[in-house]
């Protein structure tokens, strides 16, 4: 390897790093480091002036290292890399210091030591830099067909969208029939159409596609691989049946919660939730006369601190269903905000205000109570801007609950390998730049399995995963990061240790002239390096994070001279 | 809608989030994208906002990535500042006309070096900054702008030729300097000039200033006061307080013989290219005409001693009282210093070769006032007459009046329409009571006790015109007359000294002067220069420094070995056709000039004070708005950026383009407006200097804003430690927008947020009616902004926002629902989170056929099955033109939109 | 006509229940017991009792502030008022001010066939009045006023006068009926439907026989009533105009010959004449056609104007003194001398609000307070 | 001298530790700067060499943090950190190095409050404890 030729570009982030760290005597510390021909700061590294102020030095100052010291990794490292690469330098020779989310935004009350912090984390950069080592990407083939894990309204259409661009789409769903949640819903805001109608029509669309095979009472049993090439083992009643897709959308759904224990719900027979009242509209019609809706129940509360959404819209559709069939009926409508928000929705909510629909605004600390032996006769509720409790008869009592994960999806994170947020739905890798995306790709996400969404909402972001899936499928081939682990043949004394340690089974013991020796597959390996810490023999090099670069990283920080 | 044989490409319009979402989805699917954006660079509406709720992460960082990654993506068309035109045919075939505007800069050599934006001298309101702060005619959006090309914002044709910059001899950029006179900005307009003519506060007292002859407002009513307005610019800066540009040294040496305007400015331009320079002047003082010939009453010895002094701290070194050819050989000169530049001037006077000529009282002009400009002691008589009609002639008779002679009088051979003097001088000497005698000429002088006594004079007429093209004077026969006489000043003229050249062996033409090559100023002999009065005999001061320029350019040249090629000298001053004046009288009302007033006349013939008073701020300003060129909105076209740009990118005559694409599929995602709060008069929007909007208030603490990230408010810059945000500012309002604009609630709460981070112990309060705080981890951060950031909501929507007229404290005046009680709390700004309506959907809408709901949001038929469907198969729409929606939702329909437009396109391949 | 339909014809369920129009209200800035939107709130929880029996009920001013910048488009005024009518068909009212006698003078000519000496003013000189002229000039209830107010001291008849005075200098000599009766804008702003369909009936019978075309106004209230409520209850083929209209149009038509008065003034613009009918501009078109008159406008102008703090003389408390001293201070900040109105009422009150019977001294609010039509008159005159 | 402030080395793996100590920056959370993050790709890659490397070179506390049992993007990546810690922890403890400065810890993604506290209460212990046994000897030593 010939001399290293490290070239070190600081950000300033705007104020964001350039108001906490003293970036310009950071610069100077960092000329001072050995190997270091290059350093200069930006006050955006990341706009297009940063970018090709790095792709101008590595030419002019004949760079073989890059390091940039920034924001983190996480976001920006493949805009960095793609920049070397573009400016003909191996973009593994590239290395991300973390000085704003990791040094200047957590030490903001200590600039002195944040200042300090940042020219020991690049000391530790350049170290590791000094030792990287070129990588190339290998192309992995993409099958292109989808495996779309749920058949509600939101499944259906990102199905829908795949199969149309032609691609063969496997739709499971675990209950005996597709539509999901919508089944059980009488009308849908803020339209009023039939749900049976819409979802009806998208079914026969489903099977009326050559395109689409639809599996029911099916749930995915196993899921291993990597993007363009994952195994699925599909469990249909105890049938099993394997199954090979290059992606997979995760559209679960979420549902109601049922609140139990509170305001007289399970005791009093006539206190429902929303979807029972639209059960109960579906089949046998409804005809209350007094009918009090509570809105956040078991929402926007210490517990369950998120709100639904749009469970507001739907207590607002129901209230004016009531009234429409039955204009002599008192409707009262209990909320804490009205989340009509939109053009649509304050439409709607003006509409129910025309149709008689009474609205009272109860604060969190005075909760309306539901009266009554037996079943529940009153409501008494403090008015919160009329100051006074108001008592309002009533014979059904209607709670908008909001939507809270399913219990299975538990065992889909660990099964998909994804993680899901502290409210339990699944957690997407990054809320604007990667809203549809998990973090491991090939998998994708979308509806309320993401996030309780409504209809058109869910719909929209069912396209978004059928877009960002048809992408690798289209292409037919992804190159994952080249960071994988590597055999040293002459060390390896072939005892076999790292065979079992590899989640991945990408490693396997081979005969090479007679000899036992361990091999790892580059597409199947994920990069982990937990056999480069079993191997007793120090055989198996993680590339990109050798010992060697780690072991310099601690030495650079505790050695006096810099 | 199968598109088997449609083309495989979508037009995406708008270039905001959600459009640069959808096309990277689309290119990255392998299809062809044209994207096409109004602003000269995408990012849209995000690329105003700071930082963005509920992760507080900075909307660049978020937004620059995929600017980038759009504009170098190979699948990706990009076209900013351009527009829609038409759209024509059906879905997956689709003909689109699209209209490039001409940014009348050539964006394949553009950097984005921003050279050319520093000297635009025509300020604009920025409208990324919602007017808040400034930009120029040239200008790109916003520092991150992508692509990062400059634009020129030129609106209508200049109503002048511009005749003044064609007209001065050194091309000084009159529009550039008098635009920023009428817009306040003095010093930059003192910097404007000085980046052409080294001596500005000189010229501005002395310049013959052909500009104002050239001037075609000449041709409406009177033409602009260019010099004047020079001389107030200069007068408005310290000179000697100036900070010098550092320059790089080269190791070149060059000797310039003279101090005058022509040397100094030749070793002004050749000390900023770095090449050490040392000037030769053969008297005590330097300056040359400038400081001799010129009496202290028309340019004050202290003006140009300090301009001189600026040119000094550059390094260039004057040694004064070093004669060359006798103190110093020009051989040894030309010896030890790389090149030489002659600029002598013109410094011998004219002989009057006539009887009694050198009886003492008899004086040569040029001696005389060389005399007094240096403090010698020089006595003139009661009775003194000048001779001659030049400036040179009137400045000695002034000056003669002012040393004391009673009775002064100038003697001129020919009539006053061929006095050589301007007008001005004329009137001036004439007011102070010195007559001109016409069509008469000295013949003899007579001694009387040792000294000059009499003279005798002949009368003259007009005969035919002579070489200079001016009529021959022929005395007629017996009207001599004798008058009696105690000094007499000579001025008839002046001649170069060019002895000191001759063993040199310069060329020298018959008159004696220095011939060079008028080009470059090259003389004979191979690094040897020439310029000024020595070449040209006596002329004005500017045209000694436009040659002495020239001349530095060539030297610079010919120290770095690179062939002098010549600067083309530009078109001749061109005037305006009859029907163009008439129009300019229409459009321009008819305005009398500023004059310049002078010291009272019986004042200032007592002493040697400076006679004309100079503008005071009000009249430059007046007299500067009167130039044609200033009166136009944008672009002058004063080519300060062309002459700056080293890529010479910049092309006044770009056209707009008008390009054809076909397309299969067209997402529509144009964004959104702020809608204008003014008509809510209660809260005083417009009125009251400390009620602003939230984009505003944005601006106000982003980095790249017009404070540059420090929150201050309009009114007397100071911090807001007490802020009031009113919610639904022209929203859920019958009267103005009747529906909800979805994201002002947590953009006020992320702006309290910001308040409290920039100064720590704000009071934000935020006056809401339904906190619609849905979606992803915004009830959480609500309540973080309840519990960290000192944020209190009240449920309440204020009637009116009065003013406490003491400290222009807006008062809210509000009802708080929950207590019934009616307060009112004075703060120290408030922000109204302003609705939002969809960008350019009108138009857009019949161009592409689709309809439009009430309020102009994207009707969609099939609301849930087909969310970002148009009612026209094929156009899809996206983003807040589709309906009120926050970043993360855009982001997502806008990928939702690529999934259904690849769906036609695609069309089972 | 129970609170449900009121709620319906005046659109009050859009209610947001924002608070806009209480922080808007001149009243509730003062009285911490009287919101609109509490009003509001008590009908739409159906709590008809919270609004009938609710003295506040007749505090509101009517002055149309809050409806102008209701979001929601709810008719508030309008509400108010037939929420009046439940009230008083339930027997309730506002308290009177000066002990009711307007009430009762109202009441009277609505019920008894009386024969009213109403025009001994009349009698004076110089005012040309016609019996077969086809322009009344309609006086309303100024005679009354004329001894009621006559403590304070408010002359409301020379408003009257001044009146008759301009229309006899612009050529006009009106018919000035002597059996005039009250037009019955308290009472059906009070919610009494029936006295005041009962002068109705009688104006409208008196304007049918004396057979003229147009009536002309001088008081912004009658003005209102006579254009927007008489048509929904009587016919009326003749056409209605204020006064500052009258001058307004002449101004543009043949022009009008003034004399200068040299005088700095501000412009009170009367709720009913204002936010009620619109007019803004007819008045200050006159104010500004009168050489040597300035005028400053207040800070709250044209729609955004107070209100001079009472109406049909009910719950006249110190809330209305308040909102008072609250406009003249902004009168008086205007540097103006006078302060112009051109509604007998305004001037009344404001005259009313500078009487300062005890020792301490109260705010400064003295200013010099004169009708439209007075300047106008004398400006023409002599 | 001036306060002492201890030195600590934390193993964060790639996907959920330094995420959540991103997200400690992102909502603005300050904790001591006395941490330098290493990033590796899973707790699992922790060899005890980084370790034992770390108190050699002078650190004073070593953090090796890395997900939950149910998140590791690499399925079983804890598991083996687990037993390689176990074995870690007797050998210091074998060595007289005290328990607090060697801590092995669980942080996902959205636990970026956790990260914060873990190095607070770990700067508190470690000043309490002084600086590490293996730093004095070094300098008497070498």
């Amino acid at each position: 390897m010939e001399q290293a030729r490290i070239g070190v570009f600081v950000c300033h982030c705007g104020v964001n790093i350039g108001a906490y760290v003293d970036v310009p005597q950071v610069v100077e510390y960092v000329k001072g480091l050995p190997n270091v021909v290059h350093a200069e700061r930006n006050l955006f590294t990341c706009s297009e002036e940063g970018i090709s102020a790095i792709k101008k030095a590595i030419p002019e100052y004949s760079l073989n290292r890059v390091i940039v010291a920034s924001c983190t990794p996480r976001t920006h490292e493949r805009l960095f890399r793609a920049a070397c690469e573009e400016a003909g330098l191996n973009k593994y020779l590239f290395e991300f210091v973390n000085i704003r989310d990791q040094c200047s935004w957590v030490h903001m009350r200590e600039p002195g030591k944040a200042t300090e912090k940042a020219k020991e984390l690049i000391k530790m950069g350049v170290a590791k830099a000094r030792l990287l080592q070129p990588l190339e990407e290998i192309e992995i083939p993409v099958i292109p067909s989808c495996l779309v894990m749920g058949g509600g309204v939101v499944g259906i259409s990102a199905a829908l969208n795949l199969a149309e661009q032609g691609f063969e789409v496997h739709l499971v769903e675990k209950e005996g029939e597709l539509g999901g949640t919508l089944l059980d819903i009488y009308k849908l805001f803020p339209t009023n159409e039939q749900a049976s109608k819409l979802i009806g029509a998208l079914i026969q669309k489903v099977k009326d596609h050559s395109k689409i095979k639809t599996h029911l009472s099916t749930k995915v049993k196993d899921a291993s691989g990597f993007i363009g090439n994952f195994d699925a083992t599909l469990d249909e009643d105890g049938k099993e049946s394997k199954l090979k897709v290059g992606t997979i959308i995760v559209a679960t759904g979420a549902e109601e919660l049922k609140p139990l224990g509170q305001y007289g719900y399970g005791k009093f027979p006539n206190v429902i939730t929303q979807l029972e009242l639209e059960q109960r509209m579906k089949k046998e019609g409804f005809d209350g006369q007094n009918v009090v809706m509570i809105n956040c129940v078991g929402a926007r509360v210490p517990e369950r601190t998120y709100c639904s959404r749009f469970c507001c819209m739907t207590a607002v559709k129901n209230a004016t269903l009531i009234k429409e069939s039955n204009p002599t009926s008192k409707v009262w409508l209990l909320h804490r905000d009205l989340m009509a928000y939109g053009v649509e929705f304050e439409n709607y909510y003006r509409k129910s205000m025309e149709q008689g629909v009474r609205f009272i605004r109860y604060e969190l600390e005075k909760l309306p109570r539901v009266i009554g032996n037996g079943k529940a006769e009153k409501v008494k509720v403090w008015h919160q801007l009329r100051g006074r409790e108001v008592e309002l008869s009533v014979d059904i009592v209607v709670l908008t609950t909001p939507l809270i994960p399913r219990a299975d999806n538990e065992e889909i994170s660990k099964m998909l390998k994804v993680p899901l947020s502290e409210q339990g739905f699944f957690l997407e890798a990054h809320l604007k730049l990667m809203p549809v995306e998990f973090a491991t790709d090939g998998i994708y996400l979308c509806g309320s399995a993401r996030w309780p969404t409504d209809i058109a909402e869910g719909v929209s972001q069912a396209y978004a995963a059928a877009a960002k899936a048809a992408i690798p499928m289209r292409r037919g081939y992804v190159k994952p990061e080249a960071i994988t682990a590597l055999v040293d043949e002459d060390k390896c004394s072939g005892c076999g240790t790292c065979e079992p340690v590899c989640p991945f089974k990408a490693i396997e013991l081979q005969a090479r002239d007679g000899k036992k020796v361990s091999h790892i597959s580059e597409a199947v390996c994920k990069g982990c390096g937990t056999c480069g810490a079993a191997c007793p023999a120090g055989a198996i090099i993680m590339n990109h994070f050798r010992d060697v670069e780690i072991l310099a990283q601690i030495e650079a920080l505790f050695s006096k001279s810099n | 809608m199968n598109g088997q044989n449609g083309h495989k490409s979508v037009l995406v319009i708008g270039g905001g989030i959600a459009g640069i979402q959808a096309s990277l989805d689309l290119a990255n699917m392998g299809f062809k994208v044209y994207l096409v954006e109004k602003s000269p660079s995408i990012g849209g509406r995000m690329a105003q906002l700071d930082k963005t709720f509920p992760t507080n992460d900075c909307a660049m960082c978020i937004l620059a990535p995929r600017m980038i990654e759009a504009n170098s993506h190979s699948n990706i068309d990009l076209y900013t500042y351009s527009e829609v035109e038409d759209v024509s045919g059906e879905v997956s075939d689709f003909k689109v006309k699209i209209k490039r505007n001409s940014p009348f800069v050539d964006w394949s050599k553009c950097t984005g070096c921003g050279l050319c934006e520093e000297g635009c001298p025509v300020i604009l309101p920025k409208e990324f900054d919602q007017g808040l702060g400034k930009r120029k005619a040239i200008f790109i959006p916003f520092p991150q702008a992508v692509p990062k090309k400059y634009t020129v914002d030129k609106r209508e044709e200049r109503p002048c030729k511009a005749a003044c910059m064609d007209a001065c001899p050194a091309h000084t950029n009159v529009l550039g300097y008098i635009k920023l006179i009428a817009e306040g900005e003095f010093q930059e307009a003192y910097k404007l000039i000085r980046d052409t003519n080294p001596l500005p506060a000189s010229v501005g007292r002395v310049c013959y200033a052909p500009c104002e002859e050239a001037c075609n407002r000449g041709q409406i009513d009177e033409p602009m006061a260019i010099r004047d307005l020079k001389r107030f610019a200069a007068d408005q800066v310290n000179i000697e307080e100036l900070e010098v540009p550092t320059v790089t040294k080269t190791d070149k040496k060059v000797a310039i013989v003279g101090s005058g305007p022509a040397g100094l400015a030749a070793a002004n331009d050749l000390a900023l290219k770095g090449h050490d320079v040392t000037i030769f002047e053969a008297l005590p003082e330097s300056g040359g005409m400038l400081r001799v010939g010129i009496p202290e009453y028309r340019l004050p010895k202290e003006i140009l001693r300090k301009e001189i002094g600026y040119i000094q701290k550059l390094g260039v070194e004057i040694r004064t009282g070093v004669q060359v050819g006798k103190d110093i050989a020009l051989e040894e000169i030309r010896g030890n210093y790389d090149a030489l530049f002659i600029a002598a001037g013109a410094h011998g006077g004219m002989r009057l070769r006539m009887e009694g000529e050198e009886l003492p009282g008899v004086i040569e002009g040029i001696r005389f006032l060389r005399a007094v400009n240096l403090g010698e002691k020089v006595e003139v008589g009661k009775k003194t007459a000048v001779i001659g009609g030049g400036n040179t002639a009137v400045d000695c008779a002034r000056t003669a009046k002012r040393l004391g002679a009673e009775e002064v009088k100038i003697v001129y051979r020919r009539s006053r329409s061929e006095m050589p003097a301007s007008a001005e001088e004329t009137a001036a000497v004439e007011e102070e009571g010195i007559p001109i005698e016409f069509l008469t000429t000295p013949t003899r002088f007579f001694p009387g006790n040792g000294k000059l006594a009499r003279m005798e004079c002949v009368k003259m007429k007009l005969g035919e015109p002579d070489a200079s093209g001016r009529p021959r004077p022929i005395p007629i026969e017996g009207s001599e007359f004798t008058t009696s006489v105690d000094t007499v000043i000579a001025a008839l003229g002046q001649a170069p000294e060019t002895e000191f050249v001759k063993e040199f062996g310069v060329s020298l033409s018959k008159r004696g002067m220095i011939e060079i090559d008028p080009e470059t100023g090259a003389t004979n002999i191979e690094g040897v220069f020439a310029g000024g009065d020595v070449v040209t005999g006596p002329a004005f001061v500017i045209d000694a420094i436009a040659a002495g320029k020239r001349a530095a350019h060539s030297i610079d040249r010919h120290l770095k070995g690179e062939p002098i090629e010549v600067k083309e000298e530009g078109k001749e001053p061109e005037k305006l056709s009859e029907e163009e004046v008439e129009d300019r009288k229409k459009r321009f009302p008819s305005q009398k000039r500023v004059r310049l007033r002078d010291e009272p006349i019986g004042e200032r013939i007592k002493d040697f004070r400076e006679v004309s008073l100079g503008y005071t701020v009000e009249e430059a300003i007046e007299e500067a708005s009167r130039c044609l060129a200033g009166q136009i909105e944008g672009c002058i076209e004063c080519h300060e950026c062309a002459k700056r740009c080293e890529a010479n990118a910049i092309a006044y005559t770009m056209q707009d383009e008008h390009i054809e694409i076909d397309v299969g599929a067209i997402i529509l995602a144009t964004g959104l407006d702020l809608y204008d709060v003014s008509p809510l008069t209660e809260y005083g929007y417009g009125k009251i200097k400390n009620v602003v909007t939230a984009i505003e208030f944005e601006r106000l603490t982003a980095a790249s804003g017009p404070t540059f990230g420090e929150l201050k408010r309009p009114s007397d810059g100071k911090i807001p430690h007490a802020i009031a945000f009113i919610q639904c500012v022209g929203s859920r309002d019958f009267k103005h927008k009747a529906y909800c604009s979805s994201v002002c609630c947590m953009h006020a709460t992320k702006e309290a947020i910001l308040a409290y981070e920039h100064h720590p112990g704000t009071k934000s309060t935020i006056f809401y009616m339904d906190l619609r705080a849905v979606g992803k981890r915004f009830q959480e951060y609500v309540t973080r902004a309840k519990e960290e950031y000192n944020v209190t909501y009240i449920r309440s929507r204020p009637g009116r926002v009065a003013v406490n007229p003491e400290n222009q404290n807006p008062i809210v005046w509000y009802e708080d629902t929950t207590t019934t009680e009616t307060k009112n709390m004075e703060v120290d700004l408030v922000v109204l989170c302003q609705a939002m309506t969809p960008r350019g959907s009108k138009e857009l809408a019949e161009m592409l056929g689709i309809e439009l709901n009430e309020y102009g949001f994207v009707e969609v038929p099939d609301k849930l099955s087909h969310p970002v469907d148009s009612t026209r198969p094929g156009i899809f729409a996206c983003g807040y033109v589709h309906s009120p929606r926050d970043i993360p939702d855009s982001v997502t329909q806008g990928s939702g939109a690529a999934a259904r437009a690849a769906e036609v396109i695609a069309g089972g391949s | 006509m129970n609170l449900e339909d009121i709620i319906q014809e005046t659109k009050t369920y859009y209610c947001l229940e924002c608070g806009k129009c209480s922080s808007l209200c001149p009243i509730s800035r003062y009285d911490p017991q009287y919101s609109p939107r509490v009003m509001v709130e008590n009908a739409l929880l159906g709590l008809e009792d919270e609004i009938v029996y609710n003295k506040k009920l007749f505090s509101c001013l009517t002055c149309y502030t809050c409806q102008l910048k209701c979001p929601s488009d709810v008719d508030y005024p309008l509400f108010i008022q037939k929420a009046r009518v439940l009230a008083t068909a339930a027997g309730q009212h506002g308290d009177y001010a000066h002990s009711g006698t307007l009430q009762s003078i109202a009441m009277l000519m609505a019920r008894s066939p009386l024969k009213q000496n109403r025009l001994e003013w009349l009698k004076k000189d110089g005012y040309r009045t016609s019996e077969k002229s086809d322009v009344m000039l309609f006086i309303g209830c100024s005679p009354y006023f004329e001894p009621v107010f006559e403590d304070i001291p408010m002359r409301t008849l020379n408003i009257a006068e001044a009146s008759l005075k301009v229309l006899n200098s612009l050529g006009i000599e009106p018919l000035v009926h002597p059996d005039e009766r009250c037009c019955g804008h308290d009472a059906l702003w009070m919610g009494d439907v029936e006295t005041f369909k009962k002068l109705a009936e009688h104006n409208a019978t008196v304007i049918k026989e004396s057979g003229v075309k147009k009536v002309i106004f001088f008081c912004p209230e009658c003005y209102r009533t006579f254009k927007l409520d008489y048509p929904n209850y009587v016919k009326l083929d003749c056409e209605v105009m204020h006064i500052s209209e009258l001058l307004a149009q002449r101004l543009e038509t043949e022009g009008l010959r003034f004399n200068e008065v040299k005088r700095k003034v501000t412009y009170q613009d009367p709720c009913r004449l204002g936010r009620h009918l619109g007019i803004y501009d007819a008045p200050r078109k006159v104010l500004q056609a009168i050489p040597g008159i300035e005028l400053v406008e207040m800070e709250h102008n044209r729609e955004e104007s107070i209100c001079c703090g009472t109406s049909c003389f009910t719950n006249c408390d110190s809330y209305s003194k308040q909102i008072r001293v609250e406009r003249l201070l902004e009168a008086k900040a205007t540097g103006a001398e006078t302060l112009i109105t051109s509604c007998p009422k305004c001037q009344t009150h404001f005259r009313c609000a500078m009487v300062n019977k005890g020792e301490e001294k109260g705010p400064d609010i003295e200013i010099e307070l004169m009708d439209l039509v007075n300047l106008v008159a004398t400006s023409l005159g002599g | 001298m001036a306060e002492f402030e201890p030195q600590i080395i934390a193993f964060t793996c790639n996907w959920c530790t330094y995420a959540a100590a991103d997200l400690a920056g992102t909502s603005r959370i300050h904790y001591p700067a006395n941490v330098r993050i290493v990033r590796v790709m899973c707790s699992g890659m922790v060899n005890p060499m980084y370790v034992f490397k770390a108190f050699e070179s002078g650190a004073d506390g070593v953090i090796v943090a890395g997900c939950n049992y149910t998140d590791c993007h690499y399925i079983d990546g804890p598991v083996k950190c687990d037993a390689m810690f176990a074995r870690l922890k007797k050998m210091v403890h074998v060595l007289g190095l005290e328990e607090e400065r060697l801590r092995r810890e669980m942080i996902s993604t959205s636990e970026g409050v956790i990260f914060a506290r873990v190095v607070e209460e770990m700067v508190e212990q470690l000043k309490k404890l002084g600086p590490s046994p293996f730093k004095i000897k070094m300098e008497t030593l070498a």
